[in-house]
Protein backbone atom coordinates (compact mmCIF):
# COMPACT_ATOMS: atom_id res chain seq x y z
CA UNK A 1 0.00 0.00 0.00
CA UNK A 2 1.32 3.36 -0.99
CA UNK A 3 1.73 6.22 1.67
CA UNK A 4 -1.03 7.98 0.43
CA UNK A 5 -3.50 5.27 0.76
CA UNK A 6 -6.51 5.46 2.68
CA UNK A 7 -8.09 2.79 4.10
CA UNK A 8 -11.86 3.42 4.23
CA UNK A 9 -15.10 0.86 5.32
CA UNK A 10 -17.91 0.86 2.68
CA UNK A 11 -21.30 -0.22 4.26
CA UNK A 12 -24.15 -2.26 2.20
CA UNK A 13 -27.37 -2.93 2.80
CA UNK A 14 -30.39 -4.59 1.32
CA UNK A 15 -30.32 -5.21 -2.26
CA UNK A 16 -26.89 -3.97 -2.50
CA UNK A 17 -25.43 -6.94 0.10
CA UNK A 18 -27.43 -9.35 -0.99
CA UNK A 19 -26.38 -8.92 -4.63
CA UNK A 20 -22.26 -8.45 -3.16
CA UNK A 21 -22.75 -10.86 -0.47
CA UNK A 22 -21.43 -9.01 2.29
CA UNK A 23 -22.21 -6.26 4.16
CA UNK A 24 -18.55 -4.44 4.48
CA UNK A 25 -16.05 -3.84 1.99
CA UNK A 26 -12.48 -2.80 3.08
CA UNK A 27 -11.41 -0.52 0.41
CA UNK A 28 -7.91 1.44 -0.24
CA UNK A 29 -7.97 4.46 -1.98
CA UNK A 30 -5.40 6.94 -3.69
CA UNK A 31 -5.02 10.33 -2.51
CA UNK A 32 -7.44 12.59 -3.43
CA UNK A 33 -10.32 10.10 -3.95
CA UNK A 34 -14.04 11.10 -3.48
CA UNK A 35 -17.26 9.58 -2.86
CA UNK A 36 -17.53 9.73 -6.88
CA UNK A 37 -14.26 7.92 -7.09
CA UNK A 38 -15.04 5.32 -4.88
CA UNK A 39 -18.28 4.35 -6.26
CA UNK A 40 -16.60 4.03 -9.80
CA UNK A 41 -13.96 1.92 -9.06
CA UNK A 42 -16.48 -0.22 -6.75
CA UNK A 43 -18.51 -0.53 -9.75
CA UNK A 44 -15.48 -2.04 -11.71
CA UNK A 45 -14.84 -4.60 -9.57
CA UNK A 46 -18.87 -5.15 -8.79
CA UNK A 47 -21.05 -5.47 -11.35
CA UNK A 48 -24.02 -5.84 -9.48
CA UNK A 49 -23.37 -2.57 -8.27
CA UNK A 50 -22.92 -0.79 -11.17
CA UNK A 51 -26.91 -1.47 -12.38
CA UNK A 52 -27.53 0.31 -8.52
CA UNK A 53 -25.00 3.55 -9.43
CA UNK A 54 -27.51 5.84 -10.38
CA UNK A 55 -29.75 5.52 -7.28
CA UNK A 56 -27.07 5.08 -5.11
CA UNK A 57 -26.94 8.00 -2.53
CA UNK A 58 -23.92 8.28 -0.24
CA UNK A 59 -23.44 8.68 3.58
CA UNK A 60 -19.77 9.24 4.93
CA UNK A 61 -19.92 8.96 8.63
CA UNK A 62 -23.62 8.44 9.35
CA UNK A 63 -24.28 12.10 7.22
CA UNK A 64 -25.63 12.08 3.31
CA UNK A 65 -23.05 13.66 1.41
CA UNK A 66 -22.43 14.06 -2.47
CA UNK A 67 -20.32 12.59 -4.60
CA UNK A 68 -17.94 14.98 -4.85
CA UNK A 69 -17.10 14.82 -0.29
CA UNK A 70 -13.36 14.43 -0.10
CA UNK A 71 -12.88 10.36 1.82
CA UNK A 72 -10.42 10.12 4.28
CA UNK A 73 -8.46 6.90 5.92
CA UNK A 74 -11.42 5.40 8.80
CA UNK A 75 -14.35 7.27 7.09
CA UNK A 76 -17.43 4.91 6.80
CA UNK A 77 -19.13 5.02 3.73
CA UNK A 78 -22.36 3.82 3.07
CA UNK A 79 -24.25 3.20 -0.26
CA UNK A 80 -27.74 4.06 0.28
CA UNK A 81 -30.43 2.63 -2.25
CA UNK A 82 -33.80 4.11 -2.51
CA UNK A 83 -35.31 3.58 1.33
CA UNK A 84 -38.59 1.91 2.23
CA UNK A 85 -39.00 1.93 5.60
CA UNK A 86 -42.19 2.68 7.38
CA UNK B 1 -41.87 18.07 30.98
CA UNK B 2 -41.31 15.27 33.40
CA UNK B 3 -40.01 13.15 30.70
CA UNK B 4 -37.46 14.08 27.91
CA UNK B 5 -39.48 14.97 24.89
CA UNK B 6 -38.03 12.48 22.51
CA UNK B 7 -37.76 8.90 22.02
CA UNK B 8 -36.07 7.58 19.12
CA UNK B 9 -35.34 3.91 18.51
CA UNK B 10 -34.84 1.50 16.32
CA UNK B 11 -35.43 -2.73 17.87
CA UNK B 12 -36.31 -6.37 17.02
CA UNK B 13 -38.61 -6.50 19.48
CA UNK B 14 -42.56 -6.51 18.72
CA UNK B 15 -43.67 -2.60 19.16
CA UNK B 16 -45.93 -1.42 22.07
CA UNK B 17 -48.20 0.98 21.19
CA UNK B 18 -49.15 1.48 24.79
CA UNK B 19 -45.81 2.39 26.21
CA UNK B 20 -45.86 4.84 23.17
CA UNK B 21 -48.89 6.65 24.25
CA UNK B 22 -47.25 6.01 28.09
CA UNK B 23 -44.22 8.08 26.87
CA UNK B 24 -46.44 11.16 24.70
CA UNK B 25 -48.53 11.83 28.08
CA UNK B 26 -48.11 15.05 29.53
CA UNK B 27 -50.29 17.21 31.56
CA UNK B 28 -49.17 20.14 28.63
CA UNK B 29 -50.55 18.25 25.62
CA UNK B 30 -54.30 18.39 24.66
CA UNK B 31 -53.69 16.04 21.52
CA UNK B 32 -51.37 12.93 20.75
CA UNK B 33 -51.21 11.01 17.49
CA UNK B 34 -49.94 7.68 17.24
CA UNK B 35 -49.14 6.37 13.60
CA UNK B 36 -48.83 2.28 13.35
CA UNK B 37 -47.30 1.13 9.83
CA UNK B 38 -48.54 -2.62 10.40
CA UNK B 39 -47.62 -5.36 7.60
CA UNK B 40 -50.05 -6.02 4.97
CA UNK B 41 -50.99 -9.60 4.21
CA UNK B 42 -52.52 -8.48 0.81
CA UNK B 43 -51.13 -6.10 -2.21
CA UNK B 44 -53.68 -6.79 -5.21
CA UNK B 45 -53.24 -10.20 -5.47
CA UNK B 46 -50.05 -10.79 -4.13
CA UNK B 47 -49.67 -12.32 -0.48
CA UNK B 48 -47.24 -11.13 1.97
CA UNK B 49 -45.86 -14.00 4.26
CA UNK B 50 -43.95 -11.56 6.08
CA UNK B 51 -41.66 -8.01 5.94
CA UNK B 52 -38.17 -8.18 6.85
CA UNK B 53 -36.55 -4.41 7.54
CA UNK B 54 -32.88 -4.16 7.11
CA UNK B 55 -31.41 -0.47 8.38
CA UNK B 56 -27.97 1.29 8.70
CA UNK B 57 -28.78 1.70 12.45
CA UNK B 58 -26.57 4.57 13.71
CA UNK B 59 -27.43 6.81 11.11
CA UNK B 60 -31.06 5.67 10.87
CA UNK B 61 -31.45 6.51 14.68
CA UNK B 62 -29.72 9.95 13.88
CA UNK B 63 -31.99 10.77 10.68
CA UNK B 64 -35.10 9.94 12.93
CA UNK B 65 -33.99 12.33 15.98
CA UNK B 66 -33.35 15.05 13.20
CA UNK B 67 -36.73 14.88 11.86
CA UNK B 68 -37.94 15.20 15.37
CA UNK B 69 -36.21 18.19 15.97
CA UNK B 70 -37.22 19.49 12.54
CA UNK B 71 -40.57 18.56 13.54
CA UNK B 72 -40.27 20.35 16.85
CA UNK B 73 -38.74 23.09 15.58
CA UNK B 74 -41.87 23.58 12.65
CA UNK B 75 -44.77 22.67 15.38
CA UNK B 76 -45.26 23.22 19.09
CA UNK B 77 -44.41 20.00 20.30
CA UNK B 78 -44.84 18.10 23.88
CA UNK B 79 -42.78 14.67 22.47
CA UNK B 80 -42.26 13.08 19.80
CA UNK B 81 -42.26 8.89 19.94
CA UNK B 82 -40.16 7.70 16.96
CA UNK B 83 -39.35 3.77 16.99
CA UNK B 84 -39.06 1.37 14.21
CA UNK B 85 -39.05 -2.37 14.32
CA UNK B 86 -36.55 -4.61 12.35
CA UNK B 87 -35.98 -8.18 11.15
CA UNK B 88 -39.38 -9.96 10.56
CA UNK B 89 -42.36 -8.21 10.99
CA UNK B 90 -45.61 -10.81 10.54
CA UNK B 91 -48.99 -9.32 8.88
CA UNK B 92 -50.85 -7.19 11.24
CA UNK B 93 -47.41 -6.53 13.73
CA UNK B 94 -46.15 -2.90 13.62
CA UNK B 95 -43.34 -1.88 11.64
CA UNK B 96 -43.34 1.79 13.04
CA UNK B 97 -44.99 4.01 15.47
CA UNK B 98 -45.10 7.54 15.21
CA UNK B 99 -46.18 9.68 18.18
CA UNK B 100 -46.69 12.77 18.45
CA UNK B 101 -48.14 15.12 21.22
CA UNK B 102 -49.14 18.76 21.14
CA UNK B 103 -51.15 21.26 23.02
CA UNK B 104 -53.96 21.04 20.46
CA UNK B 105 -55.07 18.61 17.70
CA UNK B 106 -54.59 20.14 14.74
CA UNK B 107 -50.57 20.14 15.23
CA UNK B 108 -50.40 17.18 16.76
CA UNK B 109 -51.82 15.20 13.52
CA UNK B 110 -50.01 17.82 10.69
CA UNK B 111 -46.55 16.79 12.82
CA UNK B 112 -47.63 13.10 12.26
CA UNK B 113 -48.37 13.27 9.54
CA UNK B 114 -45.57 15.16 8.39
CA UNK B 115 -43.07 12.71 9.99
CA UNK B 116 -44.22 9.67 8.83
CA UNK B 117 -44.07 10.73 5.20
CA UNK B 118 -40.53 12.16 5.93
CA UNK B 119 -39.64 9.08 7.46
CA UNK B 120 -40.70 7.18 4.58
CA UNK B 121 -38.22 8.99 2.33
CA UNK B 122 -35.16 10.39 4.14
CA UNK B 123 -34.01 7.59 6.89
CA UNK B 124 -31.72 4.49 5.60
CA UNK B 125 -34.26 1.24 6.32
CA UNK B 126 -34.98 -1.16 3.98
CA UNK B 127 -38.44 -3.40 3.61
CA UNK B 128 -38.24 -7.09 2.07
CA UNK B 129 -41.45 -8.47 1.41
CA UNK B 130 -41.30 -12.22 1.39
CA UNK B 131 -44.57 -13.77 -0.65
CA UNK B 132 -46.47 -16.71 0.61
CA UNK B 133 -45.42 -18.49 -2.49
CA UNK B 134 -41.45 -17.98 -1.30
CA UNK B 135 -40.88 -15.21 -4.15
CA UNK B 136 -38.55 -12.34 -1.92
CA UNK B 137 -37.72 -8.81 -3.15
CA UNK B 138 -36.55 -5.75 -1.74
CA UNK B 139 -39.52 -3.01 -2.15
CA UNK B 140 -38.31 -0.40 -4.63
CA UNK B 141 -38.33 2.94 -2.32
CA UNK B 142 -37.82 6.46 -2.73
CA UNK B 143 -34.95 7.83 -3.66
CA UNK B 144 -33.29 9.13 0.22
CA UNK B 145 -33.73 13.10 0.20
CA UNK B 146 -31.80 14.30 3.66
CA UNK B 147 -34.28 16.01 5.69
CA UNK B 148 -31.89 19.26 5.50
CA UNK B 149 -32.70 19.15 1.84
CA UNK B 150 -36.49 18.92 3.10
CA UNK B 151 -36.06 21.95 4.84
CA UNK B 152 -34.32 24.35 2.06
CA UNK B 153 -37.21 23.03 -0.21
CA UNK C 1 -62.15 -10.10 9.37
CA UNK C 2 -61.16 -11.21 12.39
CA UNK C 3 -63.29 -9.16 14.75
CA UNK C 4 -65.96 -6.67 14.11
CA UNK C 5 -64.99 -3.29 12.28
CA UNK C 6 -66.46 -1.02 14.62
CA UNK C 7 -65.75 -0.90 18.66
CA UNK C 8 -68.05 2.00 19.85
CA UNK C 9 -67.72 2.90 23.59
CA UNK C 10 -68.53 5.40 26.53
CA UNK C 11 -67.04 4.46 29.73
CA UNK C 12 -66.31 6.00 33.43
CA UNK C 13 -63.10 3.72 33.05
CA UNK C 14 -59.51 5.01 32.13
CA UNK C 15 -59.19 4.21 28.65
CA UNK C 16 -56.61 1.79 27.43
CA UNK C 17 -54.72 2.56 23.83
CA UNK C 18 -52.99 -0.89 23.55
CA UNK C 19 -56.37 -2.45 23.58
CA UNK C 20 -57.68 0.12 21.02
CA UNK C 21 -54.59 -0.82 18.74
CA UNK C 22 -55.09 -4.14 19.38
CA UNK C 23 -58.54 -4.28 18.39
CA UNK C 24 -57.74 -2.18 14.72
CA UNK C 25 -54.88 -4.52 14.38
CA UNK C 26 -55.60 -6.62 11.12
CA UNK C 27 -53.52 -8.26 8.25
CA UNK C 28 -55.94 -6.19 5.90
CA UNK C 29 -54.57 -2.96 7.46
CA UNK C 30 -51.02 -0.82 6.47
CA UNK C 31 -51.89 2.24 8.68
CA UNK C 32 -53.58 2.59 11.75
CA UNK C 33 -54.11 6.09 12.96
CA UNK C 34 -54.70 6.88 16.81
CA UNK C 35 -55.98 10.20 17.92
CA UNK C 36 -56.15 10.54 21.70
CA UNK C 37 -57.59 13.59 23.34
CA UNK C 38 -56.18 14.19 27.08
CA UNK C 39 -56.82 16.73 29.88
CA UNK C 40 -54.48 19.52 29.13
CA UNK C 41 -53.47 21.52 32.76
CA UNK C 42 -52.49 25.01 31.08
CA UNK C 43 -54.63 26.76 28.85
CA UNK C 44 -53.10 29.99 28.85
CA UNK C 45 -53.08 31.23 32.49
CA UNK C 46 -56.14 29.13 33.54
CA UNK C 47 -54.82 25.77 35.38
CA UNK C 48 -57.41 22.89 35.16
CA UNK C 49 -57.35 20.43 37.74
CA UNK C 50 -59.64 18.26 35.77
CA UNK C 51 -62.87 17.85 32.97
CA UNK C 52 -66.07 16.01 33.75
CA UNK C 53 -67.72 14.45 30.99
CA UNK C 54 -71.50 14.37 30.66
CA UNK C 55 -73.54 12.65 27.81
CA UNK C 56 -76.62 11.56 26.41
CA UNK C 57 -75.08 8.19 26.60
CA UNK C 58 -77.67 5.90 24.24
CA UNK C 59 -77.87 8.85 21.87
CA UNK C 60 -74.02 9.46 21.54
CA UNK C 61 -73.27 6.15 21.45
CA UNK C 62 -75.78 5.73 18.62
CA UNK C 63 -74.46 8.86 16.94
CA UNK C 64 -71.00 7.68 17.35
CA UNK C 65 -71.47 4.37 15.14
CA UNK C 66 -73.13 6.93 13.20
CA UNK C 67 -69.92 8.55 12.16
CA UNK C 68 -68.34 5.09 11.93
CA UNK C 69 -70.44 4.04 9.19
CA UNK C 70 -70.12 7.27 7.78
CA UNK C 71 -66.57 7.69 7.74
CA UNK C 72 -66.43 4.12 6.71
CA UNK C 73 -68.72 5.05 3.42
CA UNK C 74 -66.29 8.03 2.72
CA UNK C 75 -62.87 5.67 3.02
CA UNK C 76 -62.23 1.98 2.80
CA UNK C 77 -61.44 1.39 6.29
CA UNK C 78 -60.38 -1.92 8.09
CA UNK C 79 -61.63 -0.89 11.37
CA UNK C 80 -62.94 1.80 13.74
CA UNK C 81 -62.58 2.12 17.28
CA UNK C 82 -64.41 5.18 19.25
CA UNK C 83 -64.38 5.23 23.38
CA UNK C 84 -65.19 8.48 25.10
CA UNK C 85 -64.65 8.41 29.22
CA UNK C 86 -67.20 10.23 30.79
CA UNK C 87 -66.90 11.64 34.49
CA UNK C 88 -63.57 12.93 35.89
CA UNK C 89 -60.52 13.32 33.46
CA UNK C 90 -57.40 14.03 35.43
CA UNK C 91 -54.80 15.83 33.54
CA UNK C 92 -52.69 13.62 31.45
CA UNK C 93 -55.73 10.99 31.23
CA UNK C 94 -57.23 10.26 28.22
CA UNK C 95 -60.94 11.65 27.42
CA UNK C 96 -61.76 10.19 23.92
CA UNK C 97 -59.72 7.40 21.28
CA UNK C 98 -60.38 7.71 18.02
CA UNK C 99 -59.10 4.80 15.69
CA UNK C 100 -58.84 4.16 12.09
CA UNK C 101 -57.34 1.25 10.41
CA UNK C 102 -57.04 1.43 7.07
CA UNK C 103 -54.87 -0.06 4.04
CA UNK C 104 -52.71 3.13 3.46
CA UNK C 105 -51.89 6.13 5.40
CA UNK C 106 -53.93 8.37 3.72
CA UNK C 107 -56.50 7.12 4.21
CA UNK C 108 -55.97 6.24 7.95
CA UNK C 109 -55.47 10.01 8.85
CA UNK C 110 -57.96 11.02 6.55
CA UNK C 111 -60.63 9.41 8.35
CA UNK C 112 -59.17 9.71 12.32
CA UNK C 113 -59.13 13.65 11.74
CA UNK C 114 -63.08 13.48 10.33
CA UNK C 115 -64.31 11.07 13.06
CA UNK C 116 -62.64 13.53 15.63
CA UNK C 117 -63.72 16.43 14.37
CA UNK C 118 -67.10 15.42 13.64
CA UNK C 119 -67.60 13.83 17.10
CA UNK C 120 -66.89 17.48 18.54
CA UNK C 121 -69.55 18.69 16.77
CA UNK C 122 -72.09 16.16 16.60
CA UNK C 123 -71.96 13.83 19.64
CA UNK C 124 -73.91 14.47 22.65
CA UNK C 125 -71.24 14.71 24.75
CA UNK C 126 -70.41 18.12 27.23
CA UNK C 127 -67.10 18.80 29.58
CA UNK C 128 -66.89 21.11 32.50
CA UNK C 129 -63.84 22.42 33.00
CA UNK C 130 -62.55 22.23 37.12
CA UNK C 131 -59.91 24.59 37.56
CA UNK C 132 -57.39 24.49 40.56
CA UNK C 133 -59.19 27.76 42.38
CA UNK C 134 -62.27 25.59 42.77
CA UNK C 135 -64.39 27.33 39.66
CA UNK C 136 -66.51 25.69 37.55
CA UNK C 137 -67.61 25.81 34.34
CA UNK C 138 -69.50 23.78 31.60
CA UNK C 139 -67.21 24.61 28.29
CA UNK C 140 -69.44 26.41 25.20
CA UNK C 141 -69.38 24.09 22.72
CA UNK C 142 -69.89 23.65 19.10
CA UNK C 143 -74.16 23.85 18.06
CA UNK C 144 -74.60 20.42 17.31
CA UNK C 145 -74.38 19.22 13.48
CA UNK C 146 -76.18 16.30 13.07
CA UNK C 147 -73.70 14.14 11.23
CA UNK C 148 -76.88 13.94 8.75
CA UNK C 149 -76.70 17.53 7.91
CA UNK C 150 -72.61 17.46 7.47
CA UNK C 151 -73.30 14.11 4.22
CA UNK C 152 -75.74 16.60 2.46
CA UNK C 153 -73.53 18.96 3.01
CA UNK D 1 -105.45 15.26 32.94
CA UNK D 2 -107.68 15.24 29.24
CA UNK D 3 -107.44 13.03 27.57
CA UNK D 4 -105.70 14.64 24.95
CA UNK D 5 -102.85 14.93 27.51
CA UNK D 6 -99.83 13.52 26.09
CA UNK D 7 -96.99 12.81 28.86
CA UNK D 8 -93.34 13.01 27.56
CA UNK D 9 -89.81 12.67 29.13
CA UNK D 10 -87.48 15.85 28.56
CA UNK D 11 -83.97 15.03 29.51
CA UNK D 12 -81.46 18.05 30.62
CA UNK D 13 -77.55 17.46 30.34
CA UNK D 14 -74.61 19.51 31.18
CA UNK D 15 -75.06 23.55 31.84
CA UNK D 16 -78.95 22.80 31.63
CA UNK D 17 -79.57 20.29 34.20
CA UNK D 18 -77.51 22.03 36.40
CA UNK D 19 -79.66 25.24 35.80
CA UNK D 20 -82.48 23.19 36.70
CA UNK D 21 -81.47 21.50 38.71
CA UNK D 22 -82.92 18.08 37.42
CA UNK D 23 -81.81 16.00 34.62
CA UNK D 24 -85.25 14.68 34.20
CA UNK D 25 -88.44 16.29 33.88
CA UNK D 26 -92.14 14.51 33.15
CA UNK D 27 -94.16 17.19 30.87
CA UNK D 28 -97.67 16.94 29.89
CA UNK D 29 -98.34 17.97 26.83
CA UNK D 30 -101.62 19.13 25.13
CA UNK D 31 -102.64 17.99 21.58
CA UNK D 32 -100.84 18.97 18.48
CA UNK D 33 -97.80 19.76 21.10
CA UNK D 34 -94.47 19.81 19.40
CA UNK D 35 -90.73 20.35 19.79
CA UNK D 36 -90.94 23.93 19.60
CA UNK D 37 -94.38 24.03 21.64
CA UNK D 38 -92.86 22.07 24.47
CA UNK D 39 -89.59 24.53 24.54
CA UNK D 40 -91.91 27.43 24.79
CA UNK D 41 -94.09 25.76 27.60
CA UNK D 42 -90.30 24.62 29.43
CA UNK D 43 -89.12 28.42 28.72
CA UNK D 44 -91.95 29.83 30.85
CA UNK D 45 -91.74 27.27 33.90
CA UNK D 46 -88.02 27.36 33.85
CA UNK D 47 -86.20 30.77 33.52
CA UNK D 48 -82.90 29.24 33.44
CA UNK D 49 -83.64 27.02 30.56
CA UNK D 50 -85.07 30.40 28.62
CA UNK D 51 -81.50 31.92 28.46
CA UNK D 52 -80.49 28.92 26.61
CA UNK D 53 -83.65 28.70 23.97
CA UNK D 54 -81.62 30.16 21.35
CA UNK D 55 -79.06 27.37 21.62
CA UNK D 56 -80.94 24.47 22.42
CA UNK D 57 -81.44 21.59 19.66
CA UNK D 58 -84.00 19.17 20.24
CA UNK D 59 -83.51 14.89 19.81
CA UNK D 60 -86.48 12.80 19.92
CA UNK D 61 -85.51 9.26 21.22
CA UNK D 62 -82.54 9.92 20.30
CA UNK D 63 -82.30 11.74 17.12
CA UNK D 64 -82.09 15.16 16.35
CA UNK D 65 -85.19 16.73 15.33
CA UNK D 66 -86.53 19.99 14.18
CA UNK D 67 -88.80 22.08 16.44
CA UNK D 68 -91.66 21.52 14.06
CA UNK D 69 -91.08 17.72 15.15
CA UNK D 70 -94.93 17.04 16.44
CA UNK D 71 -94.45 14.85 20.12
CA UNK D 72 -96.67 11.59 20.97
CA UNK D 73 -97.21 10.10 24.40
CA UNK D 74 -94.22 8.40 25.73
CA UNK D 75 -91.25 10.44 23.48
CA UNK D 76 -87.80 11.27 24.94
CA UNK D 77 -87.15 14.40 24.27
CA UNK D 78 -83.56 15.40 25.03
CA UNK D 79 -82.25 19.14 25.19
CA UNK D 80 -79.22 19.60 23.80
CA UNK D 81 -76.90 22.53 24.12
CA UNK D 82 -73.88 23.05 21.84
CA UNK D 83 -71.31 20.25 22.53
CA UNK D 84 -68.44 19.68 23.61
CA UNK D 85 -67.02 16.66 23.74
CA UNK D 86 -63.58 15.28 22.83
Amino acid sequence: MAAEDARVTVLLFSVLSDRVGQRVLNVSLPAGATGGSLLDTLAEEYPALAAYRAVIRLAVNAEYASEDVPLAAGDEVALITPVSGG
Amino acid sequence: MAHAPFYIHLTTDPLDVGAAFAFLQSPAAGGIDLFVGTTRRWTGEEETARLVYDAYVPMAEREMRRLAEDAAARWPLEGVYLVHRLGEVPPAEASVIVGVASAHRAEAFAACRYLIDTLKKAVPIWKREVYADGREEWVEGATPVPEGDDRRA
